[in-house]
């Protein structure tokens, strides 16, 4: 199995899902979190003191997934995440050595 | 909501007191001598009220709007609506107060006001305008500033509709042309006259007139008194605080507005909840609190009717947030926040023209009733053709605010508790029961309704137009994107 | 807080000036002739006060709760408040006032007021209601519309007690029954009077009797009006603006709530932290800036007493602030900003019988005392037996207001710097310092104390157990761990 | 703002009446009988401002400072502000009151008041304290709680200079010494005097005086009554509600204490952006909308002057947020909510001892430069001198209070549409325009300005050295990073 | 090592902290997290705009354990996050390569 | 390549960021976390009840590297995340099979 996870932009979120779903994915887990990269932030003012905001918020997104799935996963939210714009965000794969369903205690791709 | 020319010498009341003393009967003449000085408890109330009216807009308004919005706009929404009141009030004072509420020149007059109050030109603490009531004043600049809250509130009103997407800059300029363009004309053609004791006097002028002759020329002159008045005024409309003047006008410019800017970027598509709906809640009851200043000060004095307008404005709110509520729970299953919420704004802004006159079961069919109408529109109608009026500025105020406008029409019947009309003619010197005719009555206010429609609909799409090609309406959609906190205001609402 | 039967005809100033001037002697006879008109001072204060009590329960109390639950219960609680608000001002109109404040059926005045004034009828901007000073009267709309914001924000402070667990239309329902069945006859009992006029008249009356017989039949109206009284009025007990009809009756009824809805789902076992102690803070300002409206307000009038009333108000929550904060500092180690803001409260709830009564040095020992003894129940007490009062309206409202009102009977001493009892028939025509004996009037404090304990827990536990009966009083477990927002409301708080 | 020792016997409406029908002259004699009853108006007005003003501070000034910091250091600031407003009214009802509004000992009396309304020692509800009008009073106690709300929030504002890193047993025990010797004695240099009847009727006195022996008594009685104020109400310094007393006075007190605690961990280097900026709007809008009870209530009565000074207070406050905007939008390329609101404080704060006087074109003016000149200082000079006055205390209060001081010597021009000065010795019994040169009296203002830079610049300094020496001003370097919050409180402000 | 990652029902994190310290792990990291799974939403409505909400507020704890230890570590999070009901969420199993333990610069093992 | 996870004292986002910077790491995201560990937490009393708060506020730092660079990063978020007292955090390192960048779908090292 692998361990998917994409960090895309918020607003991409409900394409990304529908297009896993059509991928075959059943579940994800989504995590707010701030990115810094080559995409410039912004500044703000407060009164005298000005602050260079170089974290964006972005969204990740973890989904496990069977290995022979991978690829089409991977594929599926290159296509639906990407505006072509700097920050549209990176995809890293690790290898997932087990996974348990806590409710049923079922293991592995049964779990996912 | 009348103006009277102020009075050069107010006397304190030791001087009404020796007057009291002089032992002269208390005839009509010696009335005349005297000018009327405010009673301090009405002063007290009207400016309490001012105080609550300027509540209504900052935190209440800015905070109702800014918590439907989402985060990334908050700000935007707390400033334009904080630098609205702050641009208009200075403008206010400038020209504005003079362009609303004194006389302007010829037939011009049924329109708008003249340039006599420019800059708050002799305007002393001693100077004073009328009330409803005969012989009952108030300090004007009290008056001028009350008026005042009402102009800052109802242009902030209209940001709603456009919400999260329109420019910083092209608000402060629209603003400025609709107030002078659009605000301040219908302001002074609902609101403006010449007050109950022009009118006594040259009633009282009338009575006294002997021969033919003096009589044709006392009618002319009560004609005349009559006549300064602004059109709706003169037609006989009724808007006690402000249904047609600030929430039908308001309601108005906002659909054009929303129709004019576009839908935001992923509307329909993407979720846009609100981001804090206790930002609504607060700014909901800031509002219903400091209506009372706009519906119970509207009517200037303290007395039993301040008691029964601030009545109605209570009970019309509670009555539509209960049937809002009452409503959605049985179309869409669930009793939510917002939608109470929303139904007391619904009851408010209906309630506001009939406050002063309706009775308080009249108000609370008001209530029941509007909230429905309001209901259907923001849930259905809107969907069913697709605008986005982002905050339901048309949806709530703009049909809350006809509603309220005819229904005002009917509840001011006296046999339906209403308070009737009032004719400062019949005996002069005290406002008496006027004669009134339902249809009739109910005509006149539809025919108020349509000319805002109109002068405001077609105005503000006018002035949209010119900034649109002029600076422009709307932010780039990577700044759409961003949020207008970030990419206009350079801040963010929270860093938690 | 007393209603006087409505005067029809009102005179204006003028017709109170002509009469000035009429050169008769200001002779006690023709007093009789001219009913008093409210005075507009009195009238701006009454409508201000009311507004301010609308302010403390939206948004003061709604965000002071609000802030202690968690964010999933937000907006239930913000809900609950808001409706029934809404819910009990309608029913205000509808029947409530005229069952609190107008005369009832014979024996039962004691208990209960009658329908005269059902859907408010009758009452219009002329109507008055008498205040505390012979003479002076209110606009009886106003005066019902301040008393309506009484009977709203009562119900509202029981929720408190079951937050985060009960279903939305048991709350409803609940308070509808309530206030018909609860609130409205303690009220009746503690506040309903004749007036101070119409015992002044029936004293002349009396002194004016010069055989035995009409001394007789005087005495007997003067009895008969003394006993055209609610049971705890006739009693003698004190309750400047509520002790005992709205805190300890919306405490001891939260208590009985917590206890027959059960814990919450996790209590004891779950952190349960506040989720926005800034919502709590505001909630606890808007309630002491507001409590001026409710104390201050209910002497009716703007004068001297009210100015009393006022900084008892403002001292007594201080140093109930400061007691707090010191006894938690010393037994906790630390001293919390939630401390600080229970101890305003719980000040607010100890002044409130005795504000019109007691001197500012004895608010301020009332607010040193009441804090300790709340925190003690707040902190020891509930974790020991265990319920689950989940903000503290038993320990807090129900305590505070117990030890206000009791307090009330020692403070109003004169030699305590108190104002001492009024009596209405030694000078009629003037309020004068009646007779006080310090025991008996902690005793007559103590019962009524004991009579709303009774009348409001056991009525409550029998309306409980109705409602849990037929539509249940508590949501699902699933609900509940889901959030009340999300499964009875189907909205969130924040979207941030 | 001024006390009048109060009168015994305060007589009732009917008094006055019955003494209007005597049928004798109103004559100057008879006047002197009859001792004035406050006008419930009046009476109203002033409860209402004392409410307002009191709403400043909670939720406020509050909510201002508490946006405006990072989250963990939230319910420290609500905290210092919420215990700094119990703490100080306690200590304004113990003692003092007494020392600022009272008569103190001999030369003293320049600079402190007396003992004698030590725990309100005396004061009934029929007090009267003594207005700007002759022969108009109101109810002392209103007067003592509407200074109290002074007394509260002054203190409070100084806590923005040094927030997020003191100590809170180091704010409670400034705060004691620093009411007691700072601000109880400037108050009384600034505001301290017999009042207008009193030098009306030594006036009298001194006119009717017939030889020249009786000419010198009177004369040494009138120039008493005028010896008998404060040391800066006898220079002649105007202050109508408090520039020097509440905001020069805060404002460098703050700057000393950020000097003397030193910079937050941090400062320069990790971002310290304002957790959210919606309450610090908030906190804006209800310091607006609040600031008109302290600005319009300082007038004592509800009359004309009133209304100029509510006026004043709107207009500078939109143009300063307005004046705020444009200079940050063309010199840091964005408009900030921040800033906007920033400017509407500066104006609030620099239209403070002007309100009264200046005509609203001067207010506008005054608002248009004050924010430039404080904007100056809170971006350039602050960063420049390296200085961590956190929340911009100095460079708001101190130096829009010192634009505002000086500016009132220059508006209260009567060319410059001011209302110019006031003499009650020229005609006794009714102010009358003094003599007025801009030069002198802009010196006057300056000296008043030095004056309480100096007390309090100095006197804070050492008290702060005090404080570290014995208890220490603050907190450790971990606590700091872990936050006010949970390291003094042991709470947190958001569990979302 | 092993990094273990799972995605609870939040008012379960508790339990799981206290079956998780009996098991022998002294420390873990917790994120908010949103959880898009079998277990459906509900629908919340603002106005005229409904929103089906299916992303759920999940808690995410990340812990590094001995490869001895991940099994029972594993066992015990079932154990503790279980209701029995749909939305209990999962357990994912990773090799870890290396721990270092910041204050110390420990490595491995003596880092966790 | 590997992915670098780091748990470090949320004040020292900022030198940590530099120090990455410095190493020749060009992206990073970073989630609000709570951690349990050594680091004891305090306690916190509202009204009557009194709550043991053990997780405290830490920002996890994820990193993905080239391989070669992965103990140069270490180090340097070991030198600037470092304060020597208990709680400072740590670092776990695993394997990275795959990186992409959505904006152009560029692989692997080229990725990050
Ligand atoms: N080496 C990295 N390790 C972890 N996350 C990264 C790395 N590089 C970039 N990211 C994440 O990817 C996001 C987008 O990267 P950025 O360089 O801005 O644009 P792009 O992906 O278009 O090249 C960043 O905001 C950050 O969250
Ligand atoms: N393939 C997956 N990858 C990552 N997270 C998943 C995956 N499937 C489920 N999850 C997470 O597990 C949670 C529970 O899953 P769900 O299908 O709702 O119930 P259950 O675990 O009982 O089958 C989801 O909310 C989501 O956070
Ligand atoms: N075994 C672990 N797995 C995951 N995260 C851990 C583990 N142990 C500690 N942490 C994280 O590291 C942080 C610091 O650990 P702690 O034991 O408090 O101090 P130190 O790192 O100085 O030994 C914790 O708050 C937690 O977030």
């Amino acid at each position: 199995m692998k361990i998917i996870m994409a960090v895309i932009k918020p607003f991409k979120l409900d394409e990304v899902r529908d297009a896993l779903t059509a991928a075959g994915v059943h579940g994800l887990t989504v995590t707010e979190v701030k990115g810094y990269g080559r995409q410039k932030g912004h500044t703000e003012i407060y009164r005298g003191a000005e602050y260079a905001v170089s974290f964006l918020p972005k969204l990740k997104i973890e989904v496990a997934v069977p290995t022979e799935l991978a690829a089409k996963v991977v594929d599926a939210i290159v296509a639906s995440a990407r505006t072509g714009q700097i920050g549209d965000g990176k995809i890293f794969v690790s290898s997932l050595e087990q996974a348990v369903r806590i409710r049923t205690g079922e293991k592995d791709t049964d779990a996912l | 909501m009348y103006r009277l020319p102020s009075r050069g010498a107010a006397l304190g009341l030791a001087g009404l007191a020796l007057f009291l003393m002089s032992g002269s009967a208390f005839a009509e003449d010696a009335a005349a001598v005297v000018a009327p000085v405010p009673n301090k408890g009405d002063t007290a109330w009207l400016l309490v009220s001012t105080a609550l009216v300027l509540m209504m807009s900052v935190p209440g308004l800015a905070l109702f709007y800014g918590g439907l919005v989402r985060t990334k706009n908050m700000l935007s929404v707390l400033s334009q609506v904080f630098m609205i009141v702050s641009l208009v009030s200075v403008i206010w004072v400038l020209y504005g107060y003079s362009l609303t509420f004194t006389e302007g020149g010829g037939t011009l007059n049924a329109f708008i006001g003249g340039f006599s109050r420019v800059f708050l030109k002799g305007m002393t603490p001693d100077s004073t305008a009328a009330t409803f009531s005969n012989g009952v004043v108030v300090p004007e600049l009290a008056y001028m500033a009350f008026q005042m809250t009402f102009a800052c509130i109802t242009p902030a009103l209209i940001v709603g509709a456009f919400a999260e997407r329109i420019k910083f800059s092209a608000v402060l300029v629209f603003v400025l042309l609709w107030v002078t363009l659009i605000y301040f004309p219908i302001a002074h053609s609902v609101w403006y006259w010449a007050g109950p004791d022009a009118i006594a006097d040259a009633a009282k002028a009338l009575a006294a007139a002997t021969d033919d002759a003096a009589k044709k020329v006392a009618q002319d002159a009560l004609d005349a008194v009559n006549a300064n008045a602004g059109y709706l005024q003169q037609l006989g409309a009724l808007d006690f605080a402000g249904g047609t003047v600030v929430h039908i006008n308001a309601g108005i410019a906002g659909l054009v507005g929303a129709l004019m800017l576009g839908k935001r970027v992923g509307y329909g598509r993407e979720a846009m909840a609100p981001h804090s709906l206790t930002m609504t809640m607060i700014g909901a009851s800031l509002l219903w609190v400091g209506w009372f200043g706009f519906n119970a000060g509207s009517n200037l004095e303290a007395n039993g009717t301040t008691a029964l307008a601030f009545v109605n404005t209570f009970v019309a709110t509670a009555a539509a947030a209960m049937s809002w509520l009452f409503v959605e729970w049985a179309t869409k299953g669930k009793p939510s926040l917002l939608g109470m919420v929303s139904g007391a704004v619904a009851g408010l802004v209906a309630v506001t023209p009939a406050s002063g006159y309706a009775g308080p079961m009249g108000a609370l069919v008001l209530g029941l009733v509007v909230s429905p109408a309001c209901f259907f529109f923001v849930s259905t109608v809107k969907n069913k053709f697709g605008y986005d009026d982002a905050l339901d500025v048309f949806g709530v105020h703009c049909i809350g605010g006809i509603i309220g406008a005819i229904g005002t029409g009917i509840l001011v019947a006296p046999y339906l508790g209403g308070v009737g009309l009032t004719s400062y003619e019949i005996k002069p010197g005290a406002g008496s029961p006027g004669e009134y005719v339902m249809a009739a009555q109910v005509l006149i206010q539809i025919k108020a309704v349509l000319y805002t429609l109109v002068w405001s609909g077609v105005g503000s799409a006018i002035l949209y137009k010119l900034i649109d090609l002029t600076i422009g309406l709307r932010v780039g959609k990577d700044a759409e994107r961003e949020g207008l906190d970030v990419s206009e205001h350079g801040e963010r609402a929270y860093n938690y």
